[in-house]
């Protein structure tokens, strides 16, 4: 459904992302994982037109969606929740849900969604009259992902949705999470958390300063030490590491250590 | 005596209230604080002076062609000035605005010259006695006028989808995009309605002040009421408007008045020294 | 030698501080002994930078205090902080974006120099020799970052990684006894970070400073790193050397989360 | 190496020594008016430098320019008034001084503030000046004005604009060679730090608000000797000389080189030098010309003319 074709980006003369391919089946919950500044927010920016690509293209339902306004790719359904909520701070709950369902049209639906969300979020519903900036880190995100679905998206882009929350918090979005892809909603999610995210995804991208280094659907990252090391930099024993990937840093830990 | 100057004083905080809230709108949306606003207002004035004096157009006609000249007035000058300039840095923005201010000036001293105009009335008549207090009707349809125009504007930014999308863009511009709000579109609309409220102020003030060039010195004083009430808050700007009014109307009761020129600054800098942010303003914390 | 027992060159103890009623730091405490290189990681958000913030004095503490070489620090201004014998990189690059390379590091030579502004009004000579006494200690640490050939470029024209160089370097011009680095390999390639990491060990080695730093990079951070202290939500749920917490379960579920099957639910 | 050095720095010298020189020639080749008007150039250029260092270097916007300068005017001339013993150049030191307690005593509130609320202040201030300047009628002649005394020594009237001008000549010439001076020291470099990044340039130990109140004294004694000059030059005070000059310290500035040590001098020429060309054809309307020149430098040419030359000059080097 969304297909991203070997994307290169800059800010300014720094090269966030090289040569990424993405692509997100209809009704899948695709995964984005790999440390901080690797570039992850890069791509869902890309694809939600915040940021053009320098080089690449990008497809969604065969249409070239490369180098249109972000206005526009929000009507076409792609819907992106940003790393770090961005709920309207001074906008109570609801008239942020009524944000997310800003472009559309059918007013009747849309109330009725939004009695839906604040009846899927309770805590959301409990402060419906509260603006935002009162609610806590776990329930902006939630209200940023109950925004996000008021817009009815065909795909879903979720950025870090566990970032800064406590582990019984990240466990509940994440419960969400699965109910959505269970209800068949599109999904790309880009996560630091790789655990949690690759077990719910179909299939994963591992990316490393700006490239995708790993891929393969969640259950195969899960059991790959690969996965493991980059995040703690546990050292392996170079014969073992999987020859699909060039992990050239193993050798420069090794220049560095032997100092 | 006193009753009488605080109600002048609230027709005059009406006043400085349009102006300043259409400064806060522009600077909302665009990060623009706009020191041709005051010129904005004098313009307009000058384009219903023509209409209503040298054609004798009735105002009811003009007044609906003179807020249509201010707001495309503002959509033109962010389209073409400030839009280049926004991912500038501030002094640029201001001195581009200065510029404005400027062209705008000397375009009026041109057509109509530096002179001092007298602008009829859009609520005439003498003196009325309520409850033994003098007031004119220039001064009650001052304040009822921008009563209802603020109330409309307050219906809008709350009761409107377009005047929700406008408030989510002024808390955060990615999050606003991601919603679909067409940015900049809204700039043009933020502009448009600065130019709309400037008109009125200008055609409500011009009666009493009479109309010159140099009515467009209000920039600073509403620019000051803006920062009194708390910057960037459409309600602080209000209530900086006429507590700013309503001081320069008594103070000069018991100060010389020629010092009532500095009454606003004054004001500034005590509200300024009690809470640096303003009434109604929140602290912020630049990230590193 | 000094037999005494050694005086951490940064101390933090109980520090704490909330934004908006967030705790963003809750109560952290830590030692950094001289000529350490000591890491501070956790997962995005858990405070790192807050804590950076707070050591430099662009915050301040709403509790604890911080000792830099034995001197309460916790009520200093930033300014009075470098003073001292600190410097600091930042997270975003923070260089002078309209000055010369070798201008941003004479910046930092601001506190070596002691002319007063009437003798640089007349510009004695006194000046002129306090001045080249300062550019050429800066010409000594462009040449050991190997940025000299940058010196007169403006730094708006220059790459990413020559940038966070000259940060480092305008860092090291101070002669801090203390380097604060907030997130030197990010957006670095592997060629780089291996550059960087030498760096650093050099720093540590033939400078003799002790260096403090915040990374997402492990691989770097477990090679050359001392000890290691990790944050999450605010608070610090490991600490010790490297091999230690990379083996700590809290930290391996703070970076990979929880195992758990969402199938069911 | 150090040869080299010495040499660079006499040549230096002898540059200033040859500015010295070419104020001898102007009063031999320009008539009166002529040299009236180079002179308030050379007035305006002082308190524009002092704005640029303020904005240019220092990213602390101020308004307060004209305010600094109609104080220094009339603290000038009142008092050579009162004291007519006083040789001028004493008044010129006095009232320097003065400038700088003003700056002081204004810089410190302004401190806490920032960008459009530290431009607001420093405008409340100016206009709070106008406004005592109009009050204090008998100290100040209020709206009718005052006689401003020529610059004299101990009798010896300097009244003839051609001393004028030698006078404002060697004061700009001296104003110039300390603030290039400044702008290549540590205070200069202190100060480009601060406007490029205030908690940076903190981390690198220095003191933002000891250097912002720096830039405040400096700003405000460059306006007080240009007042005190443009005093001389004019002969009479009225407030409203000053209260309009407001924004044409801004035009001065865009237009020559924002931020550079020899913009405001260019600027400043151009800024006297537009109604003389368009002073014909568009008498009515400066206003509209200084508003189209304004924008169009802002967004076509934000370095100013100083950058044109310098790019001007790079590429005839090429050429060459």
């Amino acid at each position: 459904m969304l297909k991203l074709n070997s994307i290169s980006c800059f800010y300014g003369k720094v090269q966030a992302i090289r040569d990424v391919s993405i692509e997100v089946p209809q009704g899948s919950l695709v995964s984005i994982i790999g440390s901080n500044g690797a570039g992850k927010s890069t791509i869902l920016k890309t694809i939600s037109g915040l940021l053009h690509p320098r080089s690449g293209t990008i497809h969604f339902r065969e249409k070239e969606i490369t180098l249109t306004k972000p206005e526009e790719i929000v009507r076409l359904g792609i819907i992106h929740v940003p790393e770090g909520r961005l709920v309207f701070p001074e906008l109570t709950v609801r008239e942020n849900l009524r944000m997310g369902a800003y472009c559309r049209s059918d007013k009747n639906e849309v109330r009725r969604d939004e009695e839906r969300m604040l009846e899927t979020f309770p805590i959301l519903n409990q402060r419906e009259k509260q603006v935002a900036a009162t609610l806590s880190g776990g329930e902006q995100q939630m209200l940023a992902i109950a925004r996000g679905l008021m817009a009815s998206p065909a795909i879903l882009l979720l950025d870090e949705p566990s970032l800064g929350l406590a582990p019984v918090i990240t466990e509940r979005v994440y419960s969400f999470l699965a109910e959505l892809k269970n209800r068949g909603t599109t999904i790309l999610l880009v996560e630091q958390n790789a655990m949690m995210a690759l077990e719910l995804s179909d299939y994963a991208y591992v990316l490393e300063t700006g490239s995708v280094s790993i891929k393969g659907t969640g259950s195969e990252l899960l059991s790959n030490d690969d996965v493991r090391n980059l995040y703690l930099g546990i050292k392996v024993d170079v014969t073992s590491v999987n020859d699909t990937i060039e992990r050239d840093y193993l050798g420069g830990q090794k220049d560095a250590t032997s100092k | 005596m006193f009753v009488e100057l605080f109600i002048d004083g609230l027709s005059v905080g009406s006043i400085y209230a349009l102006v300043s809230v259409g400064l806060v709108l522009v600077f909302q949306s665009t990060r623009a604080l706009n020191f041709s606003h005051g010129d904005f207002m004098m313009i307009s004035t000058f384009v219903a002076y023509a209409l209503v004096v040298q054609f004798g157009v009735p105002f009811l006609f003009a007044i609906p062609v003179v807020l249509g000249f201010s707001a495309l007035l503002g959509v033109v000058v962010e389209r073409f000035v400030i839009r280049r300039l926004m991912s500038g840095s501030m002094p640029a923005i201001i001195m581009a605005t200065l510029g404005i201010g400027y062209m705008l000036q000397g375009t009026a001293s041109t057509i109509w010259t530096d002179d001092i105009f007298a602008f009829p009335r859009l609520f005439p008549g003498r003196f009325v006695n309520i409850a033994g207090v003098r007031v004119t009707p220039q001064s009650i349809g001052v304040v009822v006028t921008t009563i209802l125009v603020m109330a409309t504007l307050h219906l809008f930014l709350t009761r409107t989808k377009l005047g929700t999308g406008f408030r989510a863009l002024t808390q955060n511009r990615t999050a606003a995009a991601l919603m679909g709000v067409p940015i900049t579109r809204m700039y043009a609309l933020a502009w448009a309605i600065g130019g709309v409220l400037a008109a009125i102020a200008g055609v409500l003030l011009a009666p009493t002040l009479f109309l010159s060039t140099g009515m467009s010195e209000i920039t600073f004083t509403a620019i000051m009421c803006a920062i009194i009430g708390g910057f960037g808050k459409i309600y602080g700007a209000i209530i900086g408007g006429y507590l700013v009014g309503i001081f320069s109307s008594i103070l000069p009761l018991y100060i010389p008045s020629d010092l009532q020129a500095i009454i606003p600054f004054v004001l500034l800098m005590v509200v300024l020294f009690i809470r640096p942010t303003g009434i109604l303003g929140v602290k912020t914390i630049k990230k590193v | 030698m000094d037999m005494q027992p050694t005086v951490p060159a940064l101390q933090l103890s109980g520090v704490a501080i909330s934004f908006g009623g967030i705790k963003a730091l809750d109560g952290i405490s830590l030692d950094v002994n001289p000529k350490e290189i000591y890491a501070i990681i956790g997962p995005n958000g858990a405070g790192k930078t807050t804590a950076f913030n707070i050591i430099g004095g662009v915050y301040q503490a709403k509790a604890g205090r911080i000792f830099f070489n034995g001197a309460d620090i916790t009520r200093l201004q930033p300014h009075a902080i470098a003073r001292l014998g600190m410097g600091r990189t930042f997270q975003n690059l923070e260089l002078f974006s309209r000055m010369t390379v070798k201008e941003n590091l004479m910046a930092a030579k601001h506190i070596h120099t002691r002319t007063r502004f009437w003798s640089e009004i007349v510009g004695t000579r006194g000046v002129r020799s306090e001045e080249e006494q300062a550019a050429e200690d800066v010409q000594n640490i462009m040449s050991f970052l190997d940025i000299e050939k940058y010196a007169d470029a403006s730094v708006e024209d220059l790459g990413f990684p020559v940038q966070k160089r000259i940060e480092l370097g305008r860092a090291l011009a101070l002669r801090p006894s203390l380097i604060l680095l907030d997130e030197p390999a990010a957006g670095l390639n592997f060629v780089e970070t291996r550059d960087l990491s030498e760096t650093i060990m050099a720093i540590r080695n033939d400078l003799g400073l002790t260096v403090l730093l915040i990374e997402h990079d492990m691989s770097m951070v477990m090679s050359i790193s001392d000890r290691i202290t990790v944050l999450d939500h605010g608070e610090v749920i490991a600490c010790g050397a490297p091999e230690e917490v990379q083996a700590n379960p809290k930290v391996i579920e703070a970076y990979l989360g929880k195992r758990r099957s969402y199938a069911e639910t | 190496m150090y040869r080299e050095r010495e040499r660079r720095v006499w040549t230096g010298k002898l540059w200033w020594l040859a500015g010295v020189a070419v104020a001898f020639v102007f009063p031999l080749i320009l008539s009166q008016y002529y040299l009236f008007v180079l002179a308030n150039i050379i007035i305006m250029a002082i308190v524009a430098q002092g704005l640029n260092t303020m904005i240019g270097w220092g990213a602390v916007f101020s308004f307060g320019q004209p305010g600094f300068m109609a104080f220094g005017a009339y603290f000038g001339a009142i008092l050579a008034r009162e004291l007519p013993f006083l040789p001028f150049p004493i008044v010129i030191i006095l009232t320097a001084i003065a400038s700088a307690l003003l700056g002081l005593l204004i810089g410190y509130p302004c401190l806490r503030l920032r960008g459009f609320f530290l431009a607001m202040a420093t405008f409340g201030f100016s206009s709070s000046i106008f406004v005592l300047i109009n009050f204090l009628r008998s100290l100040t002649g209020g709206n009718e004005g005052m006689y401003a005394p020529p610059p004299a020594i101990g009798g010896i009237s300097f009244a003839n604009t051609t001393n004028i001008f030698f006078i404002v000549f060697l004061i700009g010439l001296l104003i110039q060679f300390g603030v290039s001076n400044i702008n290549r020291s540590r205070t200069g470099r202190a100060w480009r730090a601060i406007r490029d990044g205030e908690i940076p340039a903190a981390s690198m130990g220095i003191n933002i608000a000891k250097e912002k109140i720096k830039l405040f004294i400096l700003g405000s004694v460059l306006a007080g000797v240009g007042g005190v000059l443009y005093s001389y030059l004019i002969g009479y005070l009225q407030s409203d000389f000053f209260s309009i000059m407001g924004l044409s310290f801004f035009l001065i500035l865009v237009s020559g080189g924002i931020g550079t040590v020899w913009g405001p001098i260019i600027g400043s020429f151009i800024f006297m030098m537009i109604p003389q060309v368009f002073g014909g054809m568009f008498s009515q309307s400066m206003n509209l010309v200084y508003g189209v020149i304004l924008i169009g430098f802002v967004s076509l040419a934000p370095g100013g003319v100083y950058q044109i030359l310098g790019k001007l000059q790079s590429v005839v080097r090429r050429g060459v």
